[in-house]
């Protein structure tokens, strides 16, 4: 009973959130919107005993992944005024696409096979399993691979990303810290005798 | 017990609500990157929802796949925009068509 | 020119120059204190020692003239010594009381004893302590300060010419002292202060008041005379504290009048917010209801306007730019001395600088009185008259002048044609003819002895005839003015270059009103008289007051009763008690304006003080007006009035470049109207009195501020005469005595306080134009009679 | 240079740091407890303004403005005026404590030590306006510190 | 699960976060206290002690003129998210004492029950996620302000707190190796048996860097630089009056208070008394012993040490902390994989 309860509250929130991302007008909004999302998925997440991933969404999505977007929307002074300029025009074709879209896969999910019958109500998964040290088994055994594969995109992220914005300003001044702290009392100071 | 079907429901929602975010943002890039993330979060739901239900930890490695995916594919696309303004002084889409050939 | 070096350089200086003034053109530093550019040397300072090559001794600077090849040094050693003993010296008796005397900060003694002086004195003695003097409300005495420079003495002798200052004794025992231990009689005496090297001498009405360093200066034009002299308005906090001379003015003095007359600037007289009559009072309102009332008072109505000619060039011509556009059939007056408002031959203002006159060979004054009207034009011929140059007067009066006068004639203003056909006849018994005397000649039958002390005038190489009030205001004055440029024609003044043939104005901006103002003038007292006849509904009055001032006062003052009045002023006057609305304007210290004096120069005053109070300048007053009325407003910025000022006065095209910076203010005359088709004969009309009225002018009664003035008014009390005065044979003629007598005038019978005076034409009386007797004015001829009416 | 390391991995400097506050920690207070103590004030200390008068009770004031002319921060208002008796006196003396920045300039321009600074400095007020102080509020703190003034001035005649 | 079980867990939920945030409030107050006194010994001054006797009574002063104060909102700013911030900052900042575990007793019950709200398995990663959050609240309060100086500080809090979170991420890796559980208990139980088995001993340098990155973190001197009065006036809190200022404070020292303990549990032990014999003394108070310790230690920095330069601190966090931490995990997990080199760190994995 109350796992559905705070099934329809995530859903719907999560849902209500999605719209506001994408009718805001204001683009920090949108990013506020994605977060209140994000919680509420990260919540769906703990009604599917995937508590490891819930609190990861958080950690990364929103301790980490909207902080990034929130910090460029604050940088970079995006006009709010012309950003909706024009929507009427492509909202009939979007709209159609992501209808379609939509009936399709309400129509594949409703059909029958995930929504009725043992997999469709039945957790195979025990809720006493520690999710994390699961994970953990197999994420280091089974999906090494992939694991290991997924490092090296995050390490071309991170090494791309810098390597995008880092500027090294021609105007500006620099200092070598440790070059500063190395710096010993003989390196400046000269005995001389008269 | 809530039935599988409904967390297919909430992805499918979120999932076209992502998509018409496309079309309807189309002006701000950062926007249209959210909307990504918010497809992604659709799939993700999809993916917990049915390991949960098969009893399979694999759809939850592949949700963390996806999140590796996507932190990168944010931190790089805002990167690409931030080098970006910094040239143009505008990140709206229109002017982003210079890179037509 | 005198070649020399001074400090080893070379200069070169006209012949006869004094050392002193060698250095002071070359902008070498020589301490002094009884030099000054204006006056006669006295060289008893001794500061302004120099040393001579080849002297044994340093020589007093100012009495050394220069010598081709002198070697002039002013820094040595020897020379700080004894200018050091010299301001020892000095301050002996001098007390230590820099903090609280006005000189405190802009002293020479105090600069130069940092300069020159020793650090400490010696004298230890008691110091002398002379009385200190009443010298009249407007100088303060302190003598202990002073340093006996004589400078005051020199400037009441030479420039005031009163000589009402002297000096007592010698050596250490010499006083500095008032002849009269009374005022001083000069109308320049404010001037005292500001030649006084020390603090001895002090400006009384600002005394004890204010410092030097707190006042900001800036310069601007005094319109209180039509000489519109260069002042420099000393204000604190917006708030005017002195007016002095302006240092690089063309007169380096001005006269009591303009200097003392700020008192009126923050006096209760001064309008400085919107004022509206409800019942008997006048309340303050806003801009917006006052202009309102106005408008209702205006808008369709018959209005005559009235104004001072004393605004500026662009308040003036904003005062037309109305009339054309709001109130085109409306008659326009802003003379209240001229009787007669055909075209003269020669209009107001002068045609000569005031220091041509100065120097020409021959000076007229025909009826005026100068040292009362314009003083420091009679300071210029006072000096004229000091260097024995000839002066010839002929008036009703002997106006009192403090200077010789080659020639003083008195005649009786019925006279004045006989006076110049006489001189008409003696010009043509010399060969002198202009065509038109013929027709003169004949039509006068009298004689009059006076023309041919005029003809011997006028035969003089140059010749500045200064015309003044007498005829100006006469009830022919146009046909009298004709004759006078007959006879300037025939004795060869009027040509090009060497015109002599000057109108002494009422007021200021004279060049000005006879261009913008020729074809609509009308005279005052005709207005007043259509308005007490109900052909008029509203008066606007912009400036005068026309009951406190000129002829046509007991007219003024009927119309007033019967008909509304709009007054845009500065100051009140006594319209206050006639006004539905008052709207205040920027007094002439408080605006950005251009002003043109009697001979025709230009100032352009800038920096202006803040306002007081709520006062606009008098053109946006006007064009608030045309656009409350719901006229196009013709012109709605400084500039685009001036654009007008030159549009619609040719003879002020030279303005323009004054204001675009292309030309120095200095270098402009605005000449004077001339018109030459004009020519009138005679009408002899036999007066009905026996006795010609004559309006007496005082400096310190006439004009609406110097009345809101309390020192000036003061003033006029000191130097107060009897309301009507005649010549005791006049008198006796008529077997009266002095006392209170009934004058009989056309309009009615008056009694008065008649006094006597030697000095004053037989058959001719006399009225203080200010004050009970102002009433006459309108008249030209009285009878008087016996006891009271 | 294995010192150099060691130290800079052991975080030395900051240890020495800390040190040197914890010692700090334990060490006698200096604090003046203000109402109760006080610390001793100099003959020449700044405070509020005062006028003073002479022993016969005339201002000593003689409307001079040397120090409204010298105060840099505008802070002193004087109008004067010629009296009866004919002497230079002021007839609007006032200071804005709220402008004032007690430099003294006033007190050491001032030819007949009128104007002084006292030793009082406990003067704050509730309002703006009663920091404003006029003639008759600057007289009557020089009455009310005559004594204290006139042995303060006595105290640094020998300096001035 | 009845509904009166229902009610009773409510009721039980209710008192256990009452008992834990209203002495967290006070100790919020407190430390400000201590913080003035302590401060004020180091500068020879005597701090605060004019409240009360010692003014003990002058957090309550400051907290009532705060409270009194008028709260002034620029008219120019982002009302509704203006007024969110703080409490968007204090909320994350409460929400992590959730799984913090402050001892254990056998009050109720005769096993051992550990006296946290929530004992989460995964406990230090809620406590990590939860705090990441507070970033919001500083992002919010400097945006919404609509002021330079407010955005400025708000961008450099953020990106220091993110680029902290990772060095103290890493840190806190090496000890879920030695400890080989998420859960905040487990961790404290794996350092049971003595000062030897505490976690700062084999990982001393990442005890350095967690406790050094949790003050920059909290934006502790002396890596305020969020709030560097010299050049942002006041940081991401300039515009804040009141009330709102008073929150924002709070929040700061409940993280705070919340690093101290967190190092407390993760590296000195948690509630285990360093010796045996020591263990009559409750486990509670040697936490709160420890806590308080480490809580004097930021308070000795804020006196010590001047504030870093921003190119500085960002220095420190990426090219010190971050591979410092990163190949310590690498020396544990070498240690713990190397047949031979395992006997030793073995010593304090219990898990083994």
């Amino acid at each position: 009973m109350i796992e559905i309860g705070f099934f329809y509250l995530f859903a719907g929130m999560a849902v209500f959130a999605a719209l506001g991302v994408i009718l805001s007008a204001n683009t920090m909004y949108s990013a506020m919107w994605l977060i209140l999302c994000f919680f509420n998925a990260s919540g769906l997440f703990f009604l599917l005993d995937a508590e490891f991933l819930g609190i990861v969404l958080i950690l990364i999505y929103v301790g980490a992944v909207m902080v990034l977007f929130m910090f460029v929307v604050m940088m970079l002074e995006v006009n709010q005024a012309q950003k909706r300029e024009g929507w009427l025009n492509y909202l009939p074709v979007g709209g159609m696409i992501a209808l379609i879209l939509f009936v399709e896969l309400v129509a594949a999910s409703t059909s029958g096979i995930f929504s009725t019958g043992e997999m469709a109500m039945a957790s195979h998964l025990g809720a006493e399993v520690n999710n994390t040290v699961e994970i953990g088994k197999i994420l280091y055994t089974e999906y090494l691979l992939g694991f290991e594969i997924a490092a090296i995109i995050l390490l071309v992220a991170l090494v791309g990303a810098i390597v995008l914005t880092l500027r090294e300003r021609k105007d500006a001044k620099y200092q070598d810290i440790s070059k500063q702290v190395k710096v010993r009392k003989e390196d400046r100071l000269r005995k001389v005798s008269m | 017990m809530i039935p599988l079907s409904n967390f297919l429901i909430v992805g499918a929602i979120l999932f076209s609500l992502g998509i018409i975010g496309l079309f309807l943002n189309r002006k701000n890039v950062i926007v249209i990157l959210m909307c990504v993330e918010l497809m992604l979060l659709a799939v993700n739901i999809n993916f917990a929802a049915f390991s949960h239900y098969l009893g399979d930890l694999g759809g939850q490695i592949m949700v963390f796949f996806v999140l590796t995916v996507a932190a990168s594919e944010v931190a790089i696309g805002l990167a690409i925009l931030v080098a970006y303004y910094r040239q143009r002084r505008s990140i709206a889409v229109e002017d982003i068509n210079t890179l037509q050939g | 020119m005198t070649e020399l070096f001074i400090n080893d350089e070379e200069v070169t200086v006209p012949a006869g120059t004094s050392i002193l003034e060698a250095c002071r053109a070359n902008d070498v530093e020589v301490p002094y204190f009884c030099y000054h550019p204006e006056l006669s040397v006295a060289a008893n300072c001794r500061m302004c020692l120099v040393e001579i090559e080849g002297w044994p001794k340093p020589a007093a600077s100012c009495c050394t003239p220069v010598a081709e090849g002198m070697k002039v040094v002013t820094q040595t050693e020897g020379l700080e010594k004894d200018r050091a003993m010299m301001m020892e010296y000095l301050l002996i008796n001098h007390p230590l009381d820099c903090p609280v005397c006005d000189q405190g900060g802009a002293c020479k003694l105090q600069d130069y004893a940092v300069e020159h002086g020793e650090g400490k004195g010696r004298y230890i003695e008691e110091k002398r302590i002379p009385n200190d003097k009443d010298l009249g409300p407007f100088v303060n005495t302190c003598m202990t300060r002073c340093i006996h420079c004589t400078r005051c003495v020199r400037f009441a002798d030479e420039i005031a010419g009163t000589g009402d200052m002297g000096v007592l004794n010698r050596g250490d025992h010499m006083l500095i002292e008032g002849v009269v231990e009374d005022a001083l009689a000069s109308e320049l005496s404010g001037n005292l202060p500001d030649i006084c090297p020390v603090g001895a001498l002090l400006d009384k009405p600002s005394h004890d008041v204010s410092r030097p360093w707190e006042m900001t200066r800036h310069k601007s034009t005094c319109t209180q005379c039509p000489q519109g002299c260069d002042i420099e308005i000393e204000s604190r906090n917006d708030e005017v504290m002195r007016i002095r001379p302006a240092k690089d003015g063309v007169e380096p003095w001005i006269c009591d009048r303009g200097r003392f007359v700020y008192d009126a600037f923050r006096s209760d007289n001064r309008l400085l917010s919107p004022k509206v009559r409800e019942g008997s009072a006048l309340i303050d309102v806003s801009w917006d209801d006052a202009i309102t009332r106005a408008v209702s008072l205006l808008k369709g109505k018959r209005v005559g306007i009235v104004f001072s000619p004393d605004w500026s060039v662009e308040g003036l011509t904003a005062i037309r730019l109305l009339q054309d556009v709001a109130f085109e059939n409306a008659q326009v007056a802003f003379e209240l001395h001229r009787r007669d408002t055909r075209p003269f031959a020669f209009e107001e203002g002068l045609s000569m600088s005031t220091k041509s006159i100065e120097n020409a060979d021959q000076v007229v004054v025909l009826g005026s009185d100068l040292r009362q009207r314009l003083p420091i034009l009679m300071q210029r011929l006072r000096k004229r008259a000091n260097a024995n140059k000839p002066i010839t007067r002929i008036g009703a009066m002997f106006y009192r002048t403090n200077a010789d006068l080659a020639v003083d004639v008195l005649i009786r203003p019925r006279d004045w044609h006989a006076v110049i056909a006489t001189a008409m006849v003696q010009l043509n018994e010399l060969g002198k003819l202009a065509a038109g005397m013929d027709a003169w000649i004949e039509k006068v039958d009298a004689r009059h002895d006076a023309g041919k002390r005029l003809a011997d005038a006028l035969i003089a190489d140059s010749c500045a005839m200064l015309v003044g009030e007498e005829i100006r205001s006469h009830e022919d004055a146009a046909t009298l003015i004709h004759g006078i440029d007959l006879l300037m024609r025939a004795a060869g003044h009027a040509e090009v270059g060497k015109d002599g043939r000057n109108l002494l104005p009422e007021g200021m901006n004279a060049q000005l009103l006879s261009g913008v103002f020729g074809d609509i003038r009308t005279s005052a007292g005709d207005l007043f008289g259509a308005a007490a006849n109900g052909d008029l509904d509203t008066l606007l009055l912009v400036g005068s007051d026309p009951v406190g001032d000129g002829l046509f006062s007991r007219q003024a003052k009927t119309a007033l009763e019967k008909v509304d009045l709009v007054q845009v002023a500065a100051i009140s006057g006594d319209m206050g008690d006639y006004a539905s609305v008052q709207l205040p304007a920027a007094a002439y210290s408080e605006i950005d304006g251009t002003f043109i004096n009697m001979e025709g120069r230009v100032r352009v005053a800038d920096n202006p003080l803040s306002t007081l109070g709520e006062q606009r300048p008098m053109w946006k007053v006007m064009m608030r007006l045309v656009q409350a009325m719901g006229c196009d407003v013709p012109a709605v910025n400084l500039e685009e009035v001036r654009a007008k000022v030159v549009e619609l006065a040719p003879a002020c095209a030279e303005l323009a470049d004054v204001w675009s910076g292309e030309k120095d203010a200095r270098t402009i005359f605005v000449p004077s109207a001339r018109n030459k088709g004009t020519s009138y004969l005679p009408t002899l009309t036999e007066k009905t009195k026996t006795l010609d009225l004559v309006g007496r002018y005082s400096i310190y009664r006439e004009g609406a501020w110097v009345r809101a003035s309390e020192l000036l008014v003061e003033a006029g009390n000191i130097h107060a005469m009897d309301d009507v005065i005649v010549h005791p044979d006049t008198l006796k003629e008529l077997g009266l005595s002095e006392g209170k007598l009934t004058v009989v005038t056309d309009s009615g019978e008056f009694s008065f306080d008649v006094g006597l005076r030697t000095d004053v034409s037989p058959g001719v009386v006399f009225v203080a134009k200010r004050g009970v007797a102002g009433d006459l004015s309108t008249e030209t001829s009285v009878d008087l009679k016996g006891g009271q009416s | 240079m294995i010192k150099r390391t060691l130290k800079t991995w052991l975080l030395w400097e900051l240890v020495m740091g800390l040190a040197l506050t914890g010692r700090y920690l334990f060490k006698k207070k200096i604090t003046v407890q203000y109402p109760e103590e006080r610390t001793w004030l100099s003959p020449r200390f700044r405070g509020l303004h005062a006028l003073r008068r002479y022993e016969n009770g005339e201002e000593r004031c003689i409307a001079c403005k040397l120090c409204e002319v010298t105060c840099p921060a505008l802070a002193i208002t004087i109008e004067s005026e010629e009296r009866d008796d004919g002497s230079r006196r002021t007839t609007r003396y006032d200071i804005d404590m709220t402008k004032c920045i007690f430099c003294g300039f006033c007190t050491e321009a001032c030819p007949v030590d009128a104007i002084v600074e006292t030793q009082e400095f406990e003067y704050a007020s509730e309002t703006r306006e009663a920091l404003y102080y006029t003639k008759d509020m600057l007289l009557d703190v020089g009455k009310r510190y005559e004594p204290q003034i006139a042995s303060n001035i006595a105290a640094d005649a020998r300096y001035q | 699960m009845n509904l009166l079980d229902m009610a009773l867990q409510v009721i039980i939920w209710a008192v256990e976060i009452v008992a834990v945030v209203l002495p967290l409030a006070l100790a919020v107050a407190y430390t400000t206290y201590a913080e003035r006194r302590i401060i004020g010994w180091m500068q020879v001054r005597q701090g605060c002690n004019r409240v009360g006797p010692w003014g003990l009574f002058q957090p309550l002063a400051d907290g009532l003129k705060m409270f009194m104060k008028e709260t002034i909102i620029p008219a120019r700013s982002n009302k509704f998210l203006f007024v969110a911030a703080p409490v968007l900052s204090l909320m994350p900042a409460f929400l992590a004492y959730a799984v913090v575990p402050f001892g254990e007793t056998s009050l109720f019950g005769h096993e051992l029950h550990v006296m946290a709200i929530a004992d989460l398995n995964v406990g230090i990663l809620y406590v990590m996620a939860i705090s990441s959050l507070a970033i919001y609240g500083i992002l919010m309060a400097g945006w919404a302000s609509n002021s330079k100086y407010a955005l400025i500080g708000a961008i450099r809090a953020t990106s220091q707190m993110i680029s902290y979170e990772i060095a103290m991420g890493f840190s806190i890796v090496c000890v879920l190796i030695l400890a080989g559980s998420l859960s905040l208990t487990d961790i404290v139980h794996a350092q049971a048996g003595g000062i030897l088995h505490w976690y700062f001993i084999p990982l001393f340098p990442m005890f350095i860097v967690y406790f050094i990155s949790g003050a920059a973190e909290t934006n502790r001197s002396p890596f305020d630089l969020p709030e560097g009065e010299a050049e942002l006036v006041a940081g991401f809190f300039v515009e804040y009056s009141g009330m709102w200022f008073a929150v924002f404070a709070l929040a700061e020292y409940a993280a705070m208070i919340l690093i101290a303990l967190m190092t407390s549990i993760l590296f000195m032990g948690g509630w285990n008394p360093p010796f045996e014999f020591l263990s009559f003394i409750p486990g509670t108070v040697w936490l709160l012993m420890k806590t308080s310790f480490f809580i004097f230690v930021f308070i000795w920095f804020r006196a010590t040490f001047p504030r870093y330069r921003y190119d500085q601190l960002m220095r420190l966090g990426w090219k010190v902390f971050l591979p410092l931490a990163m190949g310590w995990v690498a020396v544990i997990g070498i240690f713990t994989y190397t047949p031979v080199l395992s006997d030793f760190i073995g010593f304090w994995q219990p898990w083994r």
